[in-house]
């Protein structure tokens, strides 16, 4: 299922951060490719930039911090359409993370809102990206729970993140991540999750998500 | 009482008083009698109905009522403050009150809700701390009032009453002497003066020891310079008391002024040993007034004091926590205080705070004074009968007073009240609040 | 760092002022009462011709006096009963939480009246009530961190080696609640100056001549200062809010120090 | 959930028992009494008349003896007279006086409540920018000025300058009640009021939902796609509302006891100016029970914050 074009493509980024009136460069000249269906899997010691990376490319670093100062960015939606990230403002950017492009956190506890249930969280971006109502939103929520291999996924949904133990959570986040049949799937650091279980090509009509899994030690993926 | 009465006679061994009373009308329609003066007094002799009159009126041998408005009250032994004291009491209605036994009338519920009397406004209702309500009384005795409603209001703050009467939310007011002063030249308002009857003075605990010498209390006489605490702190609003009295006819020449002179303070002081008996020592200045004025006042004295090695040292409490220092007998709780005590209309509201035989408990003679020249001068005083003669002796117990010092007696303020222009025919005398003051509030009216 | 630059120069003035300043705060002078200010008095003087420039540096530190003593002690107390609440059984933190719980029940009149008429007023009975106001909220603070704590490896780790109460509050307990008594401090000082300044109000504070600004303020009460002569209360007003400001400044910015996150601005 | 209620309300009446024993034996360490209370300093009145009115209110029992009278009186229902309002029973007067203090209270909250919050969210997102640092200072200014003064300026210049508003008491007196006439009577001491919490509530407000911006799930919200202000909304408010919770609730549990400054400045007829009333004139029957009422008012609150927490917080488990 690789196609002609790849789902993202980065060309001479580099991210500078601002401490303490001192200009830091976290990624320097950074070019990488994703095709469709393919998994990149960056290598680099702890602060290399792999996170920052992932989250460059979410738009997501902190504000007032944070400048890409050069490069580009382009991620090739579900629809095929193509789009710079680099030149998107706040609400078109949204239109597309969480949508056409999902992220997963290392640290899944703190990446849940403690104070919503998961099947809540799941729903929200399918609620917002795909239209579907309230109720809608919370069946598709409970399929993902189960694509990520959640046992009894009706009643997981209904639980808060706090109880749940931690690999269901980090499956959690996942299934959040891939609510919307993202084009694009960033996992930073999630190694035991991700392993585990990917949707299958049934998953939606653009096909598995490309994805980049920025790891520190290994590569797991099946 | 005195109202009530339309003239009175006394018999001439001055045992017996017999008043005829006006032709007046309670509140709920039925007629003011000599029944109710019965009630009334004998009422106020039973400590049972807890009156604060127990005492005072204890001299009153019997009542009697010849007809509907005669009473003839007779006296087991001569007492010039009689009809002093008679002023003080509120009649009650007999009809209305009669069936509540004695020791519950102070505390039922029928009176506090619904109390009549006989005066030109009737009571329509009562809001617990925020005002009484009253209503012109049609049938009043001297013709309806003007107004129809008369509103009391009550501040827990004297600065928003100030507030309230400058914005024009009420019509008249007490006021500090202080806050007296922002109207001035306020077209709007009318400030009024009156004698607040009160004297103040530096107490002197005589159980404590250290103001045995009299010359010590004179050298605190000669240390504070009276005169310029009155033209400056008071604004000229107070006269100085050479003795407990300033009403002219109850004082004598030849006072001592204890003018402004520490040179004299500190020799008297050198003198009686000032050094042995307290020396630098701070002695606690207790008082129970708490306006800034006083506190002024204190911290003026205070300072003339410290420079004639006299080391004062002013607490401001209020008047329960006062009133139970001086009256238990830990005296070095207050070896000093600065008070006042009412000394007029009748000047013999000072005996129960000077005379030998009021020590507490039985009197109101907080700083132990026992002075027998004084109390024999206050003794004859209060014996005589003969008003022209009384005032002779009551200029006696002044200059008793002025010689000894059983007080440090500093000055009569005056009292203000300020009334809003739009007021008509508003006679009101700012006194306290206890005293027989005319104020006809019948004639009032407000400006349209 | 406003703060400090603001507080430093008012410490300074207040207790330094006798060896610059001519005037005595208690010093009448009735030839020259209420006055405005001039080049002899800066700030005018008071009902009874006092130099308010000398009474408000006087009163500067009474009421500096006043508010870190009454720190100190309500700090202290504070930290030891939720510290020992924190470490101790569920029995001690019981019955002290039930203890901080009645003493934040006490309504304050009476508290303070109570204080007030057995110690009398002045400068220590003014301390004494207002550390007892105060130490409740700090214990609660310090407890519920330290019950976070107390689960955690080390301390049951040191409780394994039999380690006495001493040594957990003074090993475990205060380097743990160090942000919090530093940030409660600086600002408990800020609060001890308010509430001097309002315990004057009631007339229970620090009772004149003795100058603070808590009473020096109270003379607003008098409707012919509030209107006639503002500088008597506006001087020692404007000076305490901007003391207090730059305490709380202070403290705002201790907190964010103990903030890891802050280092980012 | 049931079992807890019913031992937090155990342990609410054991405290109201500790309080009223605390209250009575502090309330007689004071000098002075009912007695001396009444009467004028300056008006001559012998000690023998006094002392019969001492053992008329029972007050020359021992102490005990008073205390468990007055207790076992107090479980009956009978909460005694007013010594000072010349018998009025005790009960009625101090229930009369709780709803306009609730009304000023909760007047004066929801206007802190709301400023606080708005003010303090405004605050955090703008975060260093002007809009923040002139916030800032305002809630500052607000939180180091002394009550008492803001209420006395403030009644100076708006009723008493400006004429905006009456200068105390909460209803014109004599005239029918009307809604309009309270409100005009309201705003004034309730804006005050507000001043000091609404500056207290926007920094806890500001500092708690910073605190909360820089969560990871406020990452993973903005990473869902969720809209900037759903993401403060709906993700980082809930969040940052704990701490805000707790300050409000012992906001209410302080202020129950009545607003003693704005009371007593605007006549305001709540607990408040009761009780300074009544402590002034030694009303021992008033003070004891209002301090009772006001007690279990704080212990009440204290509960109902703990159950607002377990709301808001699923982690939180009441137990």
């Amino acid at each position: 299922m690789v196609q002609a074009e790849p789902i993202l493509q980065i060309s001479g980024l580099k991210t500078v951060f601002r401490i303490a009136q001192r200009d830091v460069t976290a990624v320097h000249d950074l070019d990488l490719e994703v095709a469709a269906g393919e998994t990149v899997a960056p290598v680099g010691e702890s602060g290399s930039g792999k996170s920052v990376t992932g989250l460059s490319i979410m738009g997501l670093l902190p504000r007032g911090i944070r400048r890409v100062a050069a490069g580009s960015i382009r991620l090739r939606r579900k629809d095929g359409s193509t789009v710079e990230l680099q030149q998107m403002d706040g609400p078109d950017l949204r239109g597309v993370s969480g949508n056409d492009m999902g992220i997963v956190f290392q640290e899944p506890l703190t990446s849940l809102n403690p104070v919503y249930t998961v099947g809540e969280q799941i729903a929200e971006p399918i609620r917002i990206h795909l239209g579907k109502s309230r109720r809608q939103a919370r069946s598709e929520a409970v399929h993902r729970l189960e694509d990520v291999g959640i046992p009894d996924p009706q009643r997981r949904a209904g639980q808060y993140p706090h109880e749940m133990s931690g690999g269901m959570r980090q499956r959690a986040t996942i299934a959040m991540a891939l609510a919307c049949d993202p084009a694009l799937l960033i996992a930073d650091e999630t190694d035991h999750g991700a392993r585990c279980h990917h949707p299958g090509p049934d998953s939606g009509p653009a096909g598995p998500p490309a994805a980049g899994a920025w790891h520190g030690h290994a590569v797991r993926h099946p | 009482m005195g109202a009530l009465a339309s003239e009175f006679e006394v018999s001439p061994d001055s045992l017996s008083y017999t008043f005829r009373l006006a032709d007046a009308k309670w509140h709920d329609g039925e007629p003011f009698t000599s029944a109710d003066v019965k009630f009334t007094l004998e009422l106020a002799k039973n400590a049972e109905s807890g009156g604060l009159f127990a005492a005072r009126s204890a001299d009153i041998a019997s009542v009697e009522t010849p007809d509907e408005s005669t009473v003839i009250v007779t006296l087991s032994q001569p007492n010039s403050a009689f009809l002093s004291v008679l002023s003080y009491v509120m009649m009650l209605p007999e009809h209305a009150l009669a069936e509540i036994p004695v020791a519950e009338i102070g505390k039922n519920a029928r009176w506090s809700t619904t109390p009549i009397g006989t005066g030109p406004f009737r009571f329509v209702r009562y809001v617990s701390d925020q005002y009484v309500e009253l209503a012109a009384f049609e049938d009043y005795r001297e013709g309806r009032p003007k107004v129809d409603r008369l509103i009391n209001r009550y501040f827990a703050n004297p600065a928003a009453a100030v507030a309230a009467l400058k914005a024009g939310e009420i019509q008249f007011s007490f006021v500090e002497p202080d806050d007296a002063r922002t109207f001035d030249g306020d077209t709007a308002f009318r400030v009024i003066e009156g004698d607040s009857f009160v004297v103040n003075y530096v107490g002197f605990n005589h159980r404590v020891g250290i103001w045995d010498d009299v010359r010590v209390r004179r050298a605190v006489m000669h240390a504070i310079d009276r005169d310029a605490i009155i033209t400056s702190i008071f604004g000229g609003a107070a006269k100085r008391a050479d003795c407990g009295y300033v009403a002219d006819q109850f004082v004598p020449e030849g006072l001592d002024p204890y003018g402004y002179d520490p040179e004299k303070a500190k020799a008297l002081l050198a003198e009686a040993g000032w050094d042995e008996i307290n020396g630098a020592a701070p002695i606690s200045w207790v008082t129970y007034y708490n306006s800034p004025q006083v506190a002024n006042l204190m911290a003026a004295m205070q300072a003339m004091l410290a420079q004639v090695g006299i080391n004062v040292v002013p607490r401001a409490v209020d008047v329960p926590t006062y009133n139970g220092i001086v009256r238990g007998e830990t005296y070095a709780d207050f070896p000093m205080t600065y008070a006042g005590l009412q000394n007029g209309p009748d000047p013999a509201s000072l005996n129960v705070g000077l005379n030998g035989s009021q020590l507490p408990p039985v009197g109101n003679n907080l700083m132990r004074v026992e002075m027998p020249e004084l109390s024999s001068a206050f003794d004859a005083a209060m014996a005589e009968t003969d008003s022209a003669a009384a005032a002779g002796k009551w200029q006696q117990v002044c200059r008793a007073m002025n010689e000894q010092l059983p007080w440090g007696t500093m000055w009569v303020a005056s009292r203000y009240g300020v009334a809003s222009s739009d007021l008509v025919d508003f006679h009101w005398t700012p006194a306290p609040g206890s005293g027989p003051y005319v104020a006809h509030p019948e004639d009032w009216d407000i400006a349209p | 760092m406003a703060g400090l630059a603001i507080l430093v120069p008012i410490l300074l003035a207040t207790v330094t002022y006798e060896l610059w300043w001519p005037y005595n705060p208690n010093d009448i002078d009735l030839l020259a009462i209420n006055k405005g200010p001039s080049p002899e008095h800066w700030m005018g003087s008071d009902g009874v011709g006092r130099d308010v420039m000398a009474r408000l540096l006087q009163g500067g530190r009474t009421s500096l006096l006043v508010a870190s003593v009454s720190m100190a002690i309500s700090t202290i107390v504070g930290f030891s009963v939720g510290a020992v609440a924190g470490f101790a059984g569920r029995l001690v933190d019981g019955t002290a939480m039930r203890l901080v719980d009645l003493a934040m029940t006490l309504p304050p009149v009476i508290f303070l009246l109570v204080l007030a008429s057995i110690a009398g007023t002045g400068v220590g009975p003014t301390i004494l009530v207002i550390s007892l106001l105060s130490w409740p909220v700090l214990s609660r603070m310090v407890r519920s961190r330290l019950l976070e704590l107390r689960e955690r490896d080390f301390v049951v780790a040191s409780r394994g080696m039999g380690a006495g109460l001493w040594h957990l509050l003074f090993r475990h307990g205060l380097p743990n609640t160090i942000d919090i008594l530093v940030v409660y401090a600086t600002l408990q000082v800020a609060g001890g100056i308010l509430l001097e300044a309002g315990l004057s109000f009631l007339g229970s504070g620090v009772t004149p001549p003795e100058a603070s600004w808590g009473n020096m303020l109270n003379s607003a009460r008098s409707v012919l200062v509030l209107e006639n002569y503002p500088r008597q209360w506006m001087f020692p007003g404007a000076v305490l809010v901007i003391t207090v400001l730059a305490i709380n400044f202070v403290g705002d910015g201790l907190r964010d120090a103990f903030d890891p996150r802050a280092e980012l601005n | 959930m049931l079992q807890y209620t019913l031992r937090r309300t155990a342990v609410g009446l054991l405290m109201l028992l500790a309080l009223t024993v605390l209250i009575f034996i502090m309330l007689r360490l004071a000098p002075g009494d009912p007695i001396d209370a009444y009467i004028n300093p300056s008006v001559p009145m012998s000690a023998s008349d006094l002392d019969v009115l001492r053992a008329r209110l029972g007050l020359d029992q021992p102490l005990p003896v008073q205390y468990f009278a007055r207790l076992g009186a107090a479980l009956r229902g009978d909460f005694g007279y007013s010594i000072q309002r010349g018998g009025d029973p005790v009960l009625p007067l101090v229930l009369s006086r709780i709803g306009p203090t609730i009304l000023l209270m909760v007047s004066g909250l929801v206007i802190a409540i709301v400023l606080g919050i708005a003010t303090g969210i405004i605050s955090a997102v703008r975060r260093n920018q002007p809009t923040d640092i002139s916030l800032s200072i305002m809630a500052f200014v607000g939180i180091s000025s002394p009550a008492f003064l803001t209420a006395l300026l403030g009644l100076y210049i708006f009723a008493v300058t400006l004429r905006w508003a009456p200068a105390g008491g909460m209803l014109t007196p004599g005239a029918p009640f009307s809604f309009a006439d309270l409100l005009a009577h309201l705003v004034l001491p309730a804006s005050l009021l507000s001043i000091g919490h609404a500056a207290l509530i926007m920094r806890y407000m500001r500092s708690s939902l910073l605190e909360v911006l820089s969560q990871d799930y406020v990452r993973t919200a903005r990473a869902k796609g969720v809209r900037e202000f759903w993401v403060i909304v709906k993700h980082a408010l809930r969040n940052a509302l704990l701490p805000v919770i707790t300050l409000i609730g012992s906001t209410i549990g302080i202020a129950i006891g009545g607003a003693i400054f704005i009371e007593s400045i605007f006549d305001w007829p709540g607990m408040g100016l009761l009780m300074i009333n009544a402590v002034s004139r030694r009303d021992y029957p008033v003070i004891m029970c209002a301090t009772l009422l006001t007690g279990a008012c704080v212990i009440l609150v204290n509960l109902l914050t703990d159950m607002a927490y377990a709301a808001v917080d699923p982690r939180i488990k009441v137990a």
